[in-house]
């Protein structure tokens, strides 16, 4: 079971690619089972929690220093004088309740027991927003709006790109005068400059974001593909193929495309995923992309910004680092999948 | 070579043109009345050429383009070549900054991957390479911001006036062009293409002949580098100036992305045109740069 | 753990405002000192002004701020809420409030040293009223009452009215623009020289504007109430709030006009600075589209205001910092009746009347009416300041849901939001703030000649034969107490009927560097006081 | 095996017992043994060769003793390099297994650096190295003059920038170029290979070296350029007493130049010894494979002589192609006529660039031409529609140069094979497959074969399972494009047997194309040459010899083939001039190669494009001042 992910670590590119495999794993399977598992859902506020700080932090606190206990149970006081100890030790986790025993031995006062599994009842882990929101069904939800509108962008892209990459490289003269002046015009506008003035004109609708940045994406791809196509016309197999009567089209999407093509194919997905998702964070956090309510990592940082440099890190913390998981995941496995085509061919 | 470049140059114009008719019709497809959204009065909408047919305005709008006259803002009547003129600089200044910083770092570290592809130094730089441009502009914006504020105790978002001081100037500017170098991909991008492209040219049969001879490389290899190295930098323009947007904002410079954004918001269509215009003539001119350079360095390219 | 958080929403969604004026102003007591002229004041402002002509300018508060330093009205309310003179000397009124006669200061000179005189107060009027200039129509709409202007001299001007106009002074506060610069040509466009470059009478003349788009503004040396203490006045424009609060911890700026409510006492505590609250005149609502089949129903509007704890998301959102109102007035207007009450929360309650309304909780927990489930639309302007707004739609969703009514909240940018709201309305609730000057007139939001069809403020086609009623009535009379009793029956009818949630009306809060001294602000134009301010001179840099 | 372990410690290069081992798959458990205990030595003045198919580890012994061999994967290394009595392997000897008791050491940085330290100052002073791709070896950026000038301040050669030019310029007429200062400042790309070979050597001279290697210096080039690279190598040894160690795969050339030869097979000496004794005597089986490769061919009496009357299956009627390359065009076909009867061997011969490879492409209508006609069967297949044109591409099939190109690594043997019959529907599944087993049979192939991956295949089965791809539409004409130049002289043979069997047994006609004039001699029942873009003579396959040759470029041709010590051969070769060859406009354009016309400046040969005429012996020739 595991020997197969052993021996790609062996190979070029190995740990660039299992890393990568494996942070877009997590990313996917999150996207996937959605908020189906999380204690809390995105849309539910807890009223009595905002701002509450990751409980591990929270800890720590309360066990090392007396008036960091005795804050955060006044604090709690005034924010939820009615929770019942009785109804709050039945649904608290094993884990929290073995950590009270031992640090806190029976000598400790009884209210402070009380306190403790009150408190432990809030059950964010991570945290929550200034709107009582889970942090952890926050990450997860956003999770959704920044790989789904990336699929968008690699439609577009690729949908395109490899299309016009094999015809102006398999097709000389107008394909490649065609491809040449697209690519052109499309190159010359950059590409946030090109997605602003089409926010600007249409609906801020994150797909149609998305859509755009895929359109910028496609002389990239495109130009890839025709030189590689380009080089592979002229080799002998096409020029076989050609000979055994194979028609254009079978010869582009099987020759072409299929058997020498499709590892760029997958290696530019990942890649213009990881740019996706860059540009959707940061198109989220200039709040032209993924709109509240709907939760992007990009629009939790954009709304918490006010808290950023008063204390409450965790709002801030935590996406950003999602953030920097997920290009990343995407971004190595592009590249180590690269430095396999490039080892394989030869380069 | 002459034709080439005459080759060149017209395709430079053609590209314009029709980055130019793009965005007028992306513009003025939009739905709704320009006039109507930015409560202009009939005089002033006519003032605009608001009432005159598309093809028209385009004309109109073209013809006064080429003259530099790019219309005024539909919210204050600023004529945005005022505008332009007055942000352009520091984005320009910021572009060419970052992208100068990024190539510093970019170049060695590139090169030393591609060169010693097993050494643990190269292999350790480029996670970190890959980690920082990882990070979105205005993450690492926000990081550098808070050091700056909380460590020590600066503000430095306003421009420095008053005669050039070094320090002040330095403080100003550098943390933005940092942002851009570090963060938002584009080092990883040079790293990555830079060390593959090295791995090439260290492969090549003229380099092993080099070796063979006894000769110095380092001729060879910056010979065969200027040009990759100068085109990724090229293409990788139109991405830094998109990046502005958001390193213009998290730092309030008053530059063409700040604008652009202020300007979707207040929806002022012909700043964001003449935005657009002036981005698409930058990058052309060094396209077409790159093109020329290529044949004149390239002996292949130019015949 | 400090506790810091969203505020409110600024300007801008200012949709607009009349009636009259009541102040609330705070004066800092600070000893007799003399106040020293000279020293620079640097101010920031989270948007950029869009034309520096007070005529022109369409719902921008910085413009609006700015035209206080740099321009001159006729009349101005003091820090008592009373009407003073200021380019008028004097005035009155004849034939039952059917005319009014100014006569003007004859020491005014604009900044460009041409004497002011009754012309200039001839043209801005004529400007305003030219069909061709770029300006507000509820400006426009203020004046409507004139039906003529005669110059009886250089500085005597008469205004004669349609009929008899209640305090005919108040509607005077528009500020005067020098007819020369414009060379008598009175379609005014947002676009003139003029709007870059303002001549005003002023404390402060316009110096420049810098690449940076921050303003200079320097003290109008022969301004006729003898020149304001502090010499230079700064706007910096800093949209991000974040580098605004920093700015100011930072000594970078020594005003900021509104802070973030989650920030006022951290403010306060560093003890640099005067945190001055303010009463903005403005409440917040969530208005109802009753052109919805459902929203139509009284019941439902009833519950929903019923199902929110809005006390609670004032505590949560806004820190407290603010009142709860129960009709279209701010508690300061003087046509807010204070013996209506404000919905309490009752669940229970919006239950019963929406099952009253025929609105049935299916088993699934969803609202049913007439068998489809119930789902509004909820559109809310996206601007930077406006995260309270998005905590307070957040909560109505959640709250909504417990009745069995989906949501989907959509955010628009300010522009769009507009569009959609005002001109296409595409929406069944929209959240947003009304802003009023100093009057108290709200027949445009209520009345039904100003729904959907004449796409007036009443957007959400709102349609009640008693609204309209009292509403006609209150723009007949001319008597201060009679239209405060009208309004006093409206604020009733209106609390009962629903068309908007009425929530609250916030406190803002400046804060200023404690160098400046002897700081008075203006509620609605903050700085008409500005003339007293001074700076120490030890506290100059 | 007669391993010949001297030790002459005056010997220039001396390598002992040297191993050189790769890891495979980087999991540090397997090892690749490409050199494998090889001992060899090269004397002052001396031509020795090394000798063996590619993969034999011929390539990996010389770069790794020359501190070449880079690359991510870690080698080990044993044994030791002499050259001149200095080592060229530092802390090596048997270092790696003493130093870890008798485990496998893994070495990589370090030791290369190391090694790079004390080879820098010999590589290009004391021993000097040109490659199989010279043109590649060049760097594209730099002058021809900058690389002389490079390699003239590496070799401490005094004076000023001047004073070295006309050193360089001396030194690359030395070489046989004699338009050396044109060249001068030209770049690479604008040189032809001989001449960039040529070049690389001018620059390795530069130093006065003491040891030459070679590898592969002739296998890219024409053979008449190699005949003279070979004769200048001769000259060298005999002017500068230089030393040359000589690596191919072409016995050819091997037994042509070298005094001493190794014969190398999967990184071990198999046998070494005097040339002429190793490959009359030979004691180990695979140099017997080597010699005798085409010895058995010729007693094969040629299966079925096609007779003149047989019918016309294939006509070229003048058949033209233009190429534009930049600003320039030329044509790359002019003017070909010919003829191919049912069941005969055509064979076309010529240099690189003489058309050869256009006309099989323009005949299978893989690109357009510029006019004539291709009738097959009295059909014109360049008017053929798309649905006829499919038909006939079943009749008419072609093999290709490099099995591997050819083959896509991504698909099944048995996917490539039925990929021709698929797409009509013509065809079911069943039949298929059934034609598969045939034709893999008929290539003496295993069924098994058509579910494996062309990767997993050797050169040998690739090039049969491109034959099979080809034989599985039962094809009438098959055009052979060099189709065994890229294998091994032993596979070569098997393919050519292969070949043969089946125009017996199929009755296939041939068009076959090879620049390798021994073998065209053994297959074809007549042969054209081509000359840019025409054919200048057509003769049976028993006239096509240097005495029964009349065209001049004939002649050139076949003496330039390789053999050893051909005295008459070398003469002719000698009386042609050492020029590049160019295109010329108008009249013959082997003019300025032609002795004749040298000799006496026929102003016809200038003017008048000679026309194909029929000549005694039942061949033509395109030539004013041939002979009938």
């Amino acid at each position: 079971m595991i020997s197969p992910f052993l021996r790609i670590l062996g190979k070029p590119g190995g740990y660039r690619m299992l890393l990568g495999g494996l942070l877009v794993f997590l990313l996917a399977l999150v996207t996937i089972t959605g908020t189906y598992w999380t204690r809390f859902k995105p849309d539910e506020m807890d009223f009595e929690h905002p701002l509450v700080p990751p409980k591990s932090a929270w800890l720590t606190r309360l066990t090392t220093t007396a008036d960091g206990r005795k804050a955060l149970m006044e604090s709690h006081q005034n924010a939820a004088p009615s929770t019942s100890s009785s109804s709050v030790t039945e649904e608290g986790d094993d884990l929290l309740g073995a950590l009270k025993e031992e640090e806190h031995p029976p000598t400790e006062a009884s209210t402070a027991k009380v306190e403790f599994s009150a408190l432990r009842d809030h059950g964010h882990v991570l945290g929550t927003d200034k709107n009582g929101r889970d942090m952890i069904a926050l990450l997860v939800a956003g999770a959704r709006s920044c790989f789904l509108p990336g699929l968008v962008a690699c439609a577009v892209a690729l949908g395109i790109g490899v299309p016009l990459g094999l015809f102006a490289g398999f097709y000389e003269g107008r394909w490649r005068m065609f491809a040449r002046i697209f690519n052109g015009t499309l190159l010359s506008m950059p590409r946030m400059v090109l997605i602003l003035v089409v926010i600007c004109v249409l609906e801020p609708n994150v797909y149609i974001t998305m859509a755009v940045l895929g359109a910028t994406l496609i002389p990239r791809v495109s130009e890839l593909i025709a030189t590689r196509v380009r080089i592979l016309s002229g080799m002998g197999f096409i020029l076989a193929a050609k000979e055994g009567g194979l028609g254009d089209f079978r010869i582009l999407t099987r020759h072409l495309f299929w058997y020498q093509n499709r590892a760029v194919f997958f290696i530019q997905f990942s890649l213009i995923m990881a740019e996706s998702i860059l540009t959707e964070t940061t198109l989220s956090y200039l709040q032209f992309g993924t709109k509240p309510p709907d939760v992007s990592w990009g629009n939790i940082i954009e709304g918490s910004r006010l808290t950023f440099f008063s204390g409450q890190y965790w709002i801030t913390f935590f996406p950003a680092v999602a953030i920097i998981m997920a290009i990343l995941g995407f971004f190595y496995l592009g590249d180590g999948l690269n430095a396999r085509l490039a080892y394989r061919e030869g380069r | 070579m002459l034709r080439n470049a005459l080759r060149s140059l017209v395709f430079f114009l053609g590209c314009l043109l029709l980055v130019s008719a793009a965005i007028f019709c992306l513009v003025h497809l939009t739905p709704g009345n320009i006039a109507e959204i930015h409560n202009l009065s009939p005089q002033t909408a006519h003032v605009l050429h608001l009432d005159r047919s598309l093809p028209v305005q385009y004309l109109l709008w073209l013809g006064n383009c080429l003259r530099l006259d790019f219309g005024i803002s539909t919210v204050d009547g600023t004529p945005v070549f005022a505008l332009l003129r007055d942000y352009a600089p520091t984005t320009l200044f910021l572009t060419f900054g970052s992208l100068f910083f990024s190539l510093l770092i970019a170049i060695p570290i590139g090169m030393y991957r591609g060169l010693k592809p097993l050494a643990r130094l190269g292999k350790a730089l480029s996670v970190v390479v890959y980690t920082l441009s990882s990070i979105p502009a205005f993450v690492l914006g926000y990081v550098v911001l808070a050091v700056a504020f909380g460590v020590f105790h600066s503000y430095i978002t306003t421009p420095p006036e008053g005669p050039f001081h070094f320090w002040k100037w330095t403080a100003y500017y550098l943390p933005p062009i940092l942002v851009l170098a570090l963060g938002n991909g584009s080092l990883g991008e040079f790293v990555r293409f830079i060390s593959l492209e090295a791995q090439n040219v260290d492969a090549a049969m003229f380099i092993k002949a080099a070796r063979a001879r006894g000769v110095s490389l380092w001729p060879h290899f910056l010979r065969s580098l200027i040009l990759p190295v100068f085109n990724i930098a090229v293409t990788n323009i139109a991405v830094l100036l998109g990046g502005l947007v958001v390193v213009e904002r998290v730092f309030n410079f008053h530059g063409l992305g700040w604008l652009s954004w202020e300007a979707t918001l207040k929806r002022d269509f012909p700043v964001i045109m003449g935005i657009t215009l002036l981005m698409a003539v930058v990058v052309r001119v060094l396209m077409l740069l790159n093109e020329l350079l290529s044949t004149w360095i390239d002996p292949r390219l130019r015949q | 753990m400090k506790w810091s958080d969203q505020y409110t929403s600024r300007k801008k969604h200012v949709l607009r405002g009349m009636a009259s004026c009541v102040l609330a102003v705070i004066l800092i007591p600070l000893g007799i000192l003399a106040a020293p002229k000279g020293g620079q004041l640097t101010y920031a402002e989270p948007i950029l002004p869009d034309t520096y002509n007070p005529v022109t300018t369409s719902d921008n508060e910085t413009s609006l701020r700015l035209s206080e330093l740099l321009f001159e009205s006729l009349v101005y309310i003091d820090y008592k809420g009373e009407i003073k003179g200021r380019l008028a000397e004097r005035w009155n009124t004849f034939n039952g409030n059917q005319r009014i006669v100014f006569y003007l200061r004859k020491d005014v000179k604009w900044h460009d040293g041409v004497p002011f005189t009754a012309n200039d107060v001839k043209f801005t009027y004529d400007a305003i009223m030219d069909p061709l200039s770029d300006v507000r129509p509820e400006s426009r709409q203020a004046l409507g009452v004139i039906k003529s202007v005669s110059v009886l001299g250089d500085n005597v001007i008469r205004f004669d009215f349609n009929s008899s106009v209640a305090d005919p002074e108040r509607r005077f506060l528009f500020k005067i623009l020098p007819s020369h610069a414009f060379q008598g040509k009175t379609g005014l466009s947002k676009f003139d020289k003029f709007s870059k470059n303002p001549v005003g009478t002023g404390y402060y003349r316009f110096d420049r504007e810098t690449k940076n788009r921050d303003v200079m503004l320097s003290v109008s040396k022969d301004h006729y109430g003898g020149y304001s203490n502090i010499a230079n006045i700064k706007m910096v424009y800093q949209p991000e709030v974040t580098l605004l609060m920093q700015s100011l911890l930072l000594n970078a700026v020594d005003l900021v006009v509104e802070v973030p409510p989650g920030k006022v006492a951290e403010l306060a505590n560093t003890g640099k600075f005067q945190v001055i609250p303010y009463n903005s005149l403005a409440f917040a609502f969530f208005g109802y589209n009753t052109e919805n089949p459902i929203l139509k129903i009284k019941e439902v509007r009833q519950a929903f205001t019923l199902a929110m704890d809005r006390a609670k998301m004032l505590d949560d959102i806004y820190f407290g910092k603010g009142e709860l109102v129960s009709g279209p007035f701010s508690p300061a207007s003087w046509g807010y009746n204070p013996d209506v009450a404000v919905w309490p929360y009752d669940v229970a309650k919006a239950k019963q009347l929406l099952e009253s309304a025929g609105l049935h909780l299916g088993e699934d927990k969803v609202l049913r009416y007439k068998g489809a489930p119930v789902k509004f639309k909820l559109k809310i302007p996206v601007y930077s300041g406006n995260e309270g707004g998005l905590s307070v739609c957040l909560r109505f969703q959640y709250y909504l849901k417990a009745l069995g009514i989906q949501i989907d909240i959509e955010h628009r940018e300010y522009e769009k939001w507009k569009e959609e709201v005002k001109v296409k309305h595409d929406f069944d609730i929209v959240f947003a703030e009304w802003l009023f000057d100093n009057s108290s007139d709200i027949s445009s939001l209520f009345h039904s000649a100003a729904s959907k069809e004449s796409s007036g403020d009443n957007f959400i086609s709102y349609k009640n034969a008693r609204v309209d009623s009292l509403l006609d009535k209150f723009s007949q009379s001319i008597n201060h107490e009679v239209r405060r009793r009208l309004n006093y029956q409206l604020h009733e009818v209106l609390a009962d009927e629903c068309p908007y949630t009425f929530l609250w009306t916030l406190e803002k809060n400046a804060a200023i560097s404690n160098k400046v001294q002897k700081v008075v602000v203006h509620p609605y134009r903050f700085f008409t006081f500005v003339n007293d301010w001074f700076i120490p001179e030890d506290e100059r840099n | 095996m007669k391993v010949v372990e001297e030790k002459n410690m005056h010997s220039l290069l001396d390598i002992r017992d040297l191993c050189i081992s790769f890891e495979r798959d980087g999991s540090g458990e397997k090892y690749l043994h490409a050199v494998n205990r090889i001992s060899l030595r090269v004397d002052p003045g001396e031509i020795v060769g090394i000798i063996g198919q590619s993969g034999s580890g011929k390539t990996t012994l010389i770069m790794g003793i020359l501190g070449l061999l880079r690359g991510a994967v870690p080698g080990v290394w044993r044994g030791e390099a002499f050259l001149d009595g200095k080592s060229l392997l530092p802390l090596c000897g048997e270092y790696a297994e003493e130093k870890s008791g008798g485990k496998i050491v893994k070495r990589n940085t370090p030791f290369q650096s190391a090694q790079e330290k004390l080879l820098g100052d010999l590589r290009g002073r004391d021993i000097v190295t040109i490659f199989q791709e010279p043109r590649a070896a060049l760097d594209p950026y730099f002058r021809v003059g900058e690389h002389m000038l490079e390699a003239l301040r590496r070799s401490r050669a005094p004076g000023g920038e001047t004073e070295l030019r006309t050193q360089g310029i001396e030194l690359l007429q030395d070489v046989g170029l004699v338009d050396a200062a044109r060249l001068w400042d030209l770049h690479p790309h604008q040189i032809s290979g001989g001449m960039a070979q040529r070049v690389m050597i001018a620059m390795a001279l530069c130093a006065r070296p003491k040891l030459l290697v070679a590898d592969e210096p002739s296998t890219a080039l024409d053979v008449t350029t190699q005949a003279k690279l070979l004769e200048l190598f001769r000259r060298l040894r005999d002017k500068h007493g230089l030393a040359i160690l000589l690596i191919s795969h072409d016995i050819g050339v091997i037994q042509e130049i070298s005094q001493r030869v190794y014969v190398m097979r999967h990184g071990e000496v198999v046998e070494s010894g005097e040339t002429r004794e190793v490959l009359e005597n030979f004691q180990h089986p695979y140099t017997g494979s080597l010699v005798k490769a085409f010895a058995h061919f010729e007693h094969i009496p040629a299966t079925s002589i096609a007779n003149s009357d047989a019918v016309s299956l294939l006509e070229i009627k003048s058949l033209r192609k233009r190429f534009q390359q930049g600003d320039k065009s030329f044509w790359a076909l002019d003017d070909v006529s010919l003829e191919l009867r049912e069941g005969e061997t055509y064979a076309l011969v010529g240099e690189s660039g003489s058309g050869k490879s256009t006309l099989a492409l323009s005949l299978m209508v893989l690109q357009t031409v510029n006019g004539g006609e291709v009738l097959y069967k009295g059909e014109d297949v360049l008017k053929a529609d798309k649905k006829r044109m499919r038909a006939l591409r079943r009749e008419i099939r072609m093999l290709f140069q490099h099995p591997e190109a050819v083959l896509n690594p991504g698909m099944t043997v048995g996917a490539i094979l039925s990929e021709g019959l698929e797409k009509d529907g013509e065809f079911t599944r069943n039949e298929i497959d059934q034609r598969i087993s045939e034709v893999l049979d008929q290539v003496h192939l295993d069924p098994s074969h058509a579910l494996r991956f062309p990767g997993n295949l050797s050169t040998g089965e690739k090039q049969r399972v491109t034959i099979a791809r080809a034989l599985i539409t039962r094809p009438k004409l098959l055009v052979c494009d060099e189709p065994v130049s890229s294998l091994d002289l032993a596979i070569q043979a098997q393919i050519m047997e292969l070949l043969r069997e089946f125009q017996g047994r199929l009755g296939l006609t041939y068009l076959f194309i090879s620049h390798n004039l021994q073998l065209v001699k053994l297959l074809a029942h007549r042969i054209g040459v081509m000359y840019m873009g025409r054919l200048v003579e057509e003769a049976p396959a028993g006239g096509f010899t240097t005495e029964g040759a009349r065209h001049p470029y004939t002649r050139l041709l076949l003496a330039s083939v390789p053999s050893m010590g051909d005295e008459t051969s070398r003469s002719i070769c000698a009386e042609f001039p050492d020029v590049e060859p160019v295109r010329l406009e108008g009249g013959c354009l082997f003019r300025n190669r032609c002795p004749w016309y040298l000799k006496s400046r026929n102003p016809e040969c200038e003017n008048k494009t000679p026309p194909l005429r029929n000549v005694l012996g039942g061949g033509k020739v395109a030539c004013h001042l041939a002979g009938d």
